[in-house]
């Protein structure tokens, strides 16, 4: 076997995936008091062009001079030549990101991970429950259904937060309510201001609001460790197919793409193998759940 | 394959055409060890060594490696030239090209192909020599004790002369440039060649089950044996780093003094240290080291298993010298499987 | 724009993080270029002592009430509190027999003219007064450490610091293990790294002068060493050279 | 009426302290040096440690004097184990002192004293109408510390050093380019002492200096086994061995640092002192800088010590570079330590640091731990003739009339001029 041969030729730089492509920040929308939406464009109109992702990927974020942080792509796929990203405030990277004013250019490269398998959810019922920050990259599979309504039969959204300022979304998603056929269900845990007109508590008692059928329904659910612990508990209790249950999972990451070794759990790697995972795979990976 | 033989005493004037073909490495004393390194002589080079300190992997992925630069002006220009340059590793044993050949599966194929390491390794010509086991090498064990692909050339020793493996067109330059130092083995020269490899897989010592390791590893994930090594464990990453086909890295942004421009570079990690699983807000996937070192052994000898179809573990003995702790890749396999002091077993149902 | 206003503050110490900040001789004029120290007792006979700090540097421990006291108004001006060496993070080499007597040790160098009522506490690292937002171990402190630093906190990031242990760097330089084949107590897998494994690296056991790593198994070095026929008294004081005050503080060698 | 000039704190001067004078009309009382650096009490340290981790713990003494502190401190144990260590490990030694010694001398001379002279608050503000000569110190100061670095493995806090040798021999090719950098070292000299002809050395009091340095042994001019004492005609002569009759410390009440007399006189260590008492080693470009900067000794000025600074770093640069050039004829051999065993006994080592003369010794038990040890820093030797040279530049500063705020500059001056290190001084160590 000849060596040279075997091995790929030396990608040229635009194959080089650690090279990030620069891409300006057009806004930043202040959601939360720790979450902002940042929305970029590239600074290359073809990079744009080719852009393609589909819900549930994520990109590497560089902000320059300080490092880079995997983040949850939480546009539509159809929303062309414009990148929504949100973002919590948790350490350098984003920390860095937040001192950034709108204009600067910031590095993204990706997209990556496995995303929802929509092909297979085509045809099923629809249920995304989010918890916090989960919204994130359920909102990209949100506006992917509403944007492919057709090929879905009930989208329910079940959606909790911790008060309603916490809400992410929360003025696009009740405006949404009205216009679409989809089955929007929010809860928050508190309500301090005492404004909330929806539900108060917390999101597992959702279930008792919504009728959903295990046999033809897909669930996606993303969250922090307690929203699956409980959320998960109500699934197993309707029966659902255990890989009828999408979850997305979060690991230490350093380069997306599948060499650097920290994202792995059990002997996948989150960044291509994931980060989404039927509950099946989940609890047939070690060091899940 | 072609195959040659080429007589000891030509060896002088076979090496002496190697630096046409880049900086040549090879195995140098340093301590009580070897190291792959520039020789100074010749005469340096010791064909008898029995593990280089470090293994080949620090060609193909150095210690510590700039990747790109980036200036918020300028955007981002990659350093992938500095990975161009030609190399000549001469003397690397089969578990290290089979371990160059592990590193090839994760870095060159796949979905995302790593252009850093492709330079590197298309850049450096491999030239492997015969070995004999010593009391750690357990390459027989994990099916490394020879190789067929990933070398340019491979040297055999047949006592007066070396049988010549050319793996690949690089390898057969090499071959036309140093003249007619090389001849056609006879009959004989190949029976020997047989009898000299039958005599060093006779000669490992130091040998572990494997058939049925993955699933071993898999009933025994809550073994007595994992939190043992915890407490012993010190933490060190001393295992993999040495190790040829451990290849975790880390990350990190080097700027300029007043600047925001500067490099990012990439540098050897370990999953032995705390924070290799650790997320912003402190949550540590693996935050007690005996998942740590429990998971070091379940990616090498089952989760490469089941995404490559062989362990990753090549058998060179090496993390077992250096463990500070004696903590011994074979000896846990054998408590595993509890065939050492039958406690495996026994121990594994409380967890 | 203005420059960030820097200052630079000795405690308890040898001078030593000052020494390596003055030995950054290459890149001195880069770093005055691109900030204003303004309050630099070891360097300048002029000093503002007032004015509000984005960036305070400090070396060596607190050994008394003096030195207490103005280490909380140097918390109370800056922005970023950095401390600079082993003696401010961890108490340093002082503080190794932070639990014997002062009486005593007083005693044994000043004889029986004893303390005349000096103020000697134990030496004990900035971080039990202050809260310390960057902390640069090592004996002395990495001159790269120090201009890493620099550079990030300039970006208003912090510095990105090793938390790994010295076996990391010392693997990479292919030298025989001092604890292995020589069976000498070396601190290299309980010491954080960032020093390139400078003392292995010359044939020489690292001391443990950069601090221990996080979650260092100390036990079971201790329990190597023993088995490698050394005695359990020294090796404890081999392995509490630099850092007594943070060990004694959490505790090391909990296992898994 | 009664008041007092203080001084709260030093300024460009290692470690903590100030300066109190009480005057009680024109009258002057008490003259202090206070030293208020946290105790750091090393003897407690050594005490009890193994004989190996000694050198270790010593060196955090002070850091700009570390190379002095370790080498010092092997040499009490080499002395009292009876350890006869190679040529090599001798000369290499010397040219770590040497390096030492430019370094400090560059740092003190150009950084923290020469902004005095020009009337700058600091070398930053010098550097703005001086950069050249800035620049030129920097360097200078850098190859003080390459060859620390070259010899020591670090040029603060060394590690290489040990029992017997090193742990790891300088590499030729170090030695190589170490040699170039010592020949750009040799022209910066020049251009510093160029720099330094323009300088006007003050002289705040006319005061006899007493004056102790090692004999120095063969050529390392750093190293001695008998101390002089006195002036250059007639010293006295003391075994280091015997340097308690020279050090006599007693403890005051103002300072954490302890006080020496010699015969109950305040004697000076350090530049001026080796320069008055060994001048006629001096020769090269050093006698060259000498004779230029007019250096006339013995000198009754202290604030000469500057330029007597001056004169021995051109000295060290000119012996590094030979030192470095018969180690490359030569050749340098991989030798290991050489090698020794524990056993009951005592030594005692001095040399000569860049602020003058280090004295150590040790006790040792059967099984090789620290029974006994003691450090006498320079700085605590300069305390008392210090206090001395403060009072005589206050009296002759108030029979000129000079306004309190000159007084104060003139008494960080002549403070200044001793480059004292008052984080050494008070870490004396004594176990007994
Ligand atoms: C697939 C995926 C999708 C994500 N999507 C989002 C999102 O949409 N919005 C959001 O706010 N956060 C998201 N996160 C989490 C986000 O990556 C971390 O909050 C972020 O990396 C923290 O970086 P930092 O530098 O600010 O924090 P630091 O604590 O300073 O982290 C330092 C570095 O460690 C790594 N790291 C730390 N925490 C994480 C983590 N949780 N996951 C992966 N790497 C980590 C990163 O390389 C990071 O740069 C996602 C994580 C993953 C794995
Ligand atoms: S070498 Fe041994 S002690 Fe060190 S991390 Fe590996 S298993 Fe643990
Ligand atoms: S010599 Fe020390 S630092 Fe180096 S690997 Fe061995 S134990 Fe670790
Ligand atoms: S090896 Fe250890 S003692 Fe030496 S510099 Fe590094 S941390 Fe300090």
């Amino acid at each position: 076997m000849d060596l040279q041969a075997a091995l790929p030729h030396p990608p040229s730089q635009m194959d080089n995936p650690y090279l990030p492509f620069p891409a300006r920040i057009v806004r930043i929308h202040r959601m939360a008091p720790d979450n902002y939406l940042f929305q970029l464009r590239f600074t290359d109109a073809a990079v744009a062009e080719n852009w393609n992702h589909r819900p549930g990927q994520f990109v590497e974020l560089s902000v320059i001079g300080t490092g880079e942080a995997p983040i949850s792509i939480a546009s539509a796929p159809t929303r062309k030549g414009i990148l929504e990203l949100c973002v919590r405030q948790a350490g350098r990277v984003t920390g860095a990101l937040y001192r950034l004013p709108t204009n600067s250019v910031v590095g993204i490269r990706g997209p990556y991970g496995n995303g929802f398998p929509v092909e297979a959810m085509a045809g099923h019922d629809l249920l995304i429950v989010a918890g916090g920050l989960g919204m994130a990259p359920l909102r990209s599979l949100l506006w992917y259904a509403l944007d492919y309504r057709e090929q879905f039969k009930t989208v329910t959204l079940m959606y909790g937060a911790r008060t309603p300022e916490d809400m992410l979304f929360r003025d696009e998603l009740l405006s949404l309510a009205d216009v679409v056929d989809l089955n929007i269900l929010l809860t928050v845990d508190r309500d301090p201001g005492g404004n909330w007109k929806h539900h108060v508590g917390l999101l597992p008692e959702l279930f008792k609001k919504a009728e959903i059928d295990p046999q033809t329904t897909y669930a996606a659910v993303v969250g922090p460790p307690i929203v699956y612990k409980f959320v998960l508990l109500e699934l197993l209790k309707l029966n659902f197919h255990k890989d009828r249950i999408l979850m997305s999972l979060e690991r230490r990451m350093k380069c997306g793409v599948g060499k650097c070794g920290h994202c792995s759990v059990g002997y996948k790697y989150t960044c291509i193998h994931g980060p989404v995972f039927t509950y099946w795979d989940a609890i047939n990976l070690p060091e899940v759940v | 394959m072609k195959i040659l033989k080429m007589p000891k005493d030509n060896l002088d004037l076979f090496v002496s055409v190697l630096p046409a073909f880049g900086q040549v490495y090879a195995p140098v004393r340093r301590g009580s060890g070897y190291a792959f390194a520039p020789p100074a002589r010749w005469s340096e080079v010791c064909m008898d060594y029995t593990r280089t300190h470090l293994p080949p992997k620090k060609f193909v992925l150095p210690p510590r490696e700039p990747t790109f630069r980036f200036d918020p002006g300028q955007g981002f220009q990659d350093l992938l030239a500095e990975a161009s340059t030609p190399t000549v590793l001469f003397g690397v044993h089969a578990y290290d090209i089979y371990g160059l050949n592990i590193l090839d599966r994760v870095f060159a194929q796949g979905p995302y192909k790593d252009p850093y390491y492709i330079a590197r390794r298309q850049s450096t010509a491999v030239i492997g020599a015969d070995f004999r086991p010593d009391e750690l090498h357990f390459a027989l064990s994990m099916n490394a004790d020879f190789v067929d692909s990933g070398f340019d050339l491979f040297l055999s020793d047949l006592g007066d002369d070396y049988l010549v493996l050319v793996g690949t067109s690089r390898g057969d330059d090499i071959v036309l440039l140093s003249g007619c130092l090389m001849e056609e083995p006879s009959v004989a020269d190949i029976a020997e060649y047989k009898r000299r490899s039958n005599l060093r897989r006779a000669g490992y010592r130091n040998r572990v089950k494997l058939e049925d390791l993955p699933e071993i590893l898999e009933m025994e994930y809550h073994s007595r044996v994992w939190n043992e090594m915890g407490d012993r464990c010190l933490s060190c990453g001393s295992c993999s780093t040495v190790c040829p086909t451990c290849y975790c890295f880390d990350v990190s942004d080097e700027v300029e003094l007043g600047s925001r421009a500067g490099q990012r570079v990439r540098s050897w990690d370990s999953c032995l240290f705390k924070t290799h699983a650790l997320v912003a807000g402190g949550e540590n996937f693996r935050a007690a080291r005996s998942s740590r070192i429990k998971f070091r052994f379940y990616h090498k000898q089952r989760g490469f298993v089941a995404e490559y179809g062989r362990p990753s573990c090549v058998g060179c003995g090496r993390c077992i010298e250096v463990c500070p702790a004696e903590i011994n890749i074979a000896t846990v396999i054998d408590s595993i499987r509890g065939e050492r002091d039958g406690s495996a077993s026994s121990s594994s149902a409380s967890a | 724009m203005t420059k960030p206003k820097i200052g630079i503050f000795g405690l308890s110490g040898c001078w030593g993080e000052q020494i390596v900040i003055l030995n950054c001789e290459d890149r001195l004029l880069d770093i005055v270029g691109a900030v204003d120290i303004v309050d630099f007792l070891g360097g300048s006979s002029v000093n503002d002592k007032e004015s509000r700090l984005d960036v305070a540097f400090v070396e060596g421990s607190v050994a008394n009430a003096r030195e207490e006291k103005t280490l909380l108004r140097i918390r109370e001006r800056a922005g970023i509190l950095v401390a600079c060496g082993s003696c401010a993070c961890f108490g340093g080499i002082a503080a190794m027999d932070a639990n014997r007597p002062r009486e005593e040790i007083v005693r044994l160098v000043y004889g029986d003219a004893g303390a005349f009522g000096w103020d000697i506490g134990p030496h004990r690292p900035l971080a039990e007064f202050v809260k310390v937002d960057v902390a640069l171990p090592g004996c002395p402190m990495e001159k790269e450490d120090f201009l890493r630093a620099v550079a990030s906190l300039l970006n208003g990031d912090l510095p990105l610091m090793p938390a790994y242990p010295v076996c990391l760097e010392c693997k990479t330089r292919e030298t025989d293990c001092l604890l292995v084949k020589r069976g000498v107590a070396c601190a290299g897998p309980v010491t954080t790294a960032g020093c390139g494994a400078r003392c292995p690296g010359h044939n020489v056991a690292c001391i443990g002068c950069r601090g221990p790593v996080d979650e260092a198994n100390m036990s079971s070095l201790e329990a190597i060493l023993v088995e490698k026929a050394l005695a359990r008294e020294d090796v404890k004081r081999k392995l509490r050279t630099f850092a007594v005050p943070v060990l004694d503080r959490e505790t090391y060698g909990g296992s898994a | 009426m009664t008041r007092t000039i203080t001084v709260d704190h030093l300024t460009r001067v290692e470690g903590h302290g100030g300066i109190t004078v009480h005057l009680d009309g024109d009258k002057i009382g008490e003259v202090e040096l206070n030293v208020f650096e946290g105790i750091r009490l090393f003897e407690g340290l050594v005490h009890g440690r193994h004989m190996e981790d000694a050198t270790g713990i010593v060196s955090r003494i002070c850091a700009i004097c570390s190379h002095g502190h370790s080498i010092t401190s092997l040499r009490a144990l080499e002395d009292a184990l009876g350890v006869e260590v190679s040529a090599q490990t001798r000369k290499l030694r010397d040219l770590a002192f040497q390096g030492a010694n430019i370094e400090s001398h560059a740092l003190h001379v150009f950084v923290l004293a020469l902004p005095d002279l020009l009337d700058h608050p600091s070398v930053i503000s010098l550097a703005g109408v001086a950069p050249g000569t800035v620049a030129l110190a920097l360097r200078l100061k850098k190859l003080g510390n390459t060859i620390q670095e070259i010899v020591g493995g670090r040029a603060v806090h060394p590690m290489n050093y040990v029992i017997g040798g090193f742990g790891k021999v300088p590499a030729i090719d170090d030695l190589v380019s170490l040699k170039a950098e010592l020949g750009r070292g040799l022209d910066d000299c020049k251009l510093a002492l160029e720099a330094l002809l323009k300088v006007e050395v003050p002289a705040f009091a006319e005061e006899p200096i007493l004056c102790a340095a090692l004999e120095p042994e063969d050529e390392a001019f750093f190293f001695g086994r008998t101390i002089r004492v006195g002036d250059s005609r007639k010293p006295a002569r003391i075994p280091v061995a015997e340097y308690r009759k020279l050090t006599n410390e007693h403890c005051v009440a103002h300072s954490h640092a302890k006080r020496s007399a010699y015969e109950g006189k305040s004697y000076m260590v350090g530049a001026l002192a080796r320069l008055t008492l060994n001048g006629d080693r001096i020769g090269g470009l050093a006698r060259t800088a000498w004779d230029e900067l007019g250096l006339t000794l013995p000198s009754a000025n202290i604030v000469m010590n500057n330029v007597a600074q001056a004169v021995e770093m051109v000295f060290s640069v000119e012996r590094a570079l030979a030192i470095v050039n018969e180690l490359l004829e030569q050749g340098v051999a991989q030798e290991e330590p050489a090698a020794y065993r524990a056993r009951a006994c005592r030594g005692a080592a001095a040399t000569e640091v860049p602020r003058g003369t280090l004295f150590y010794s040790y006790e040792l038990d059967a099984r090789g731990y620290v029974a006994a040890a003691d450090v006498i820093t320079p700085t605590a030797q300069n305390l008392s003739h210090a206090e001395s040279q403060l009072r005589a530049a206050v009296n002759s500063g108030l029979g000129s009339g000079a306004s309190d705020d000159i007084l104060k500059r003139r008494l960080e001056i002549v403070a200044r001029a001793y480059d004292p290190c008052i984080s050494c001084s008070v870490h004396l160590i004594r176990t007994a």
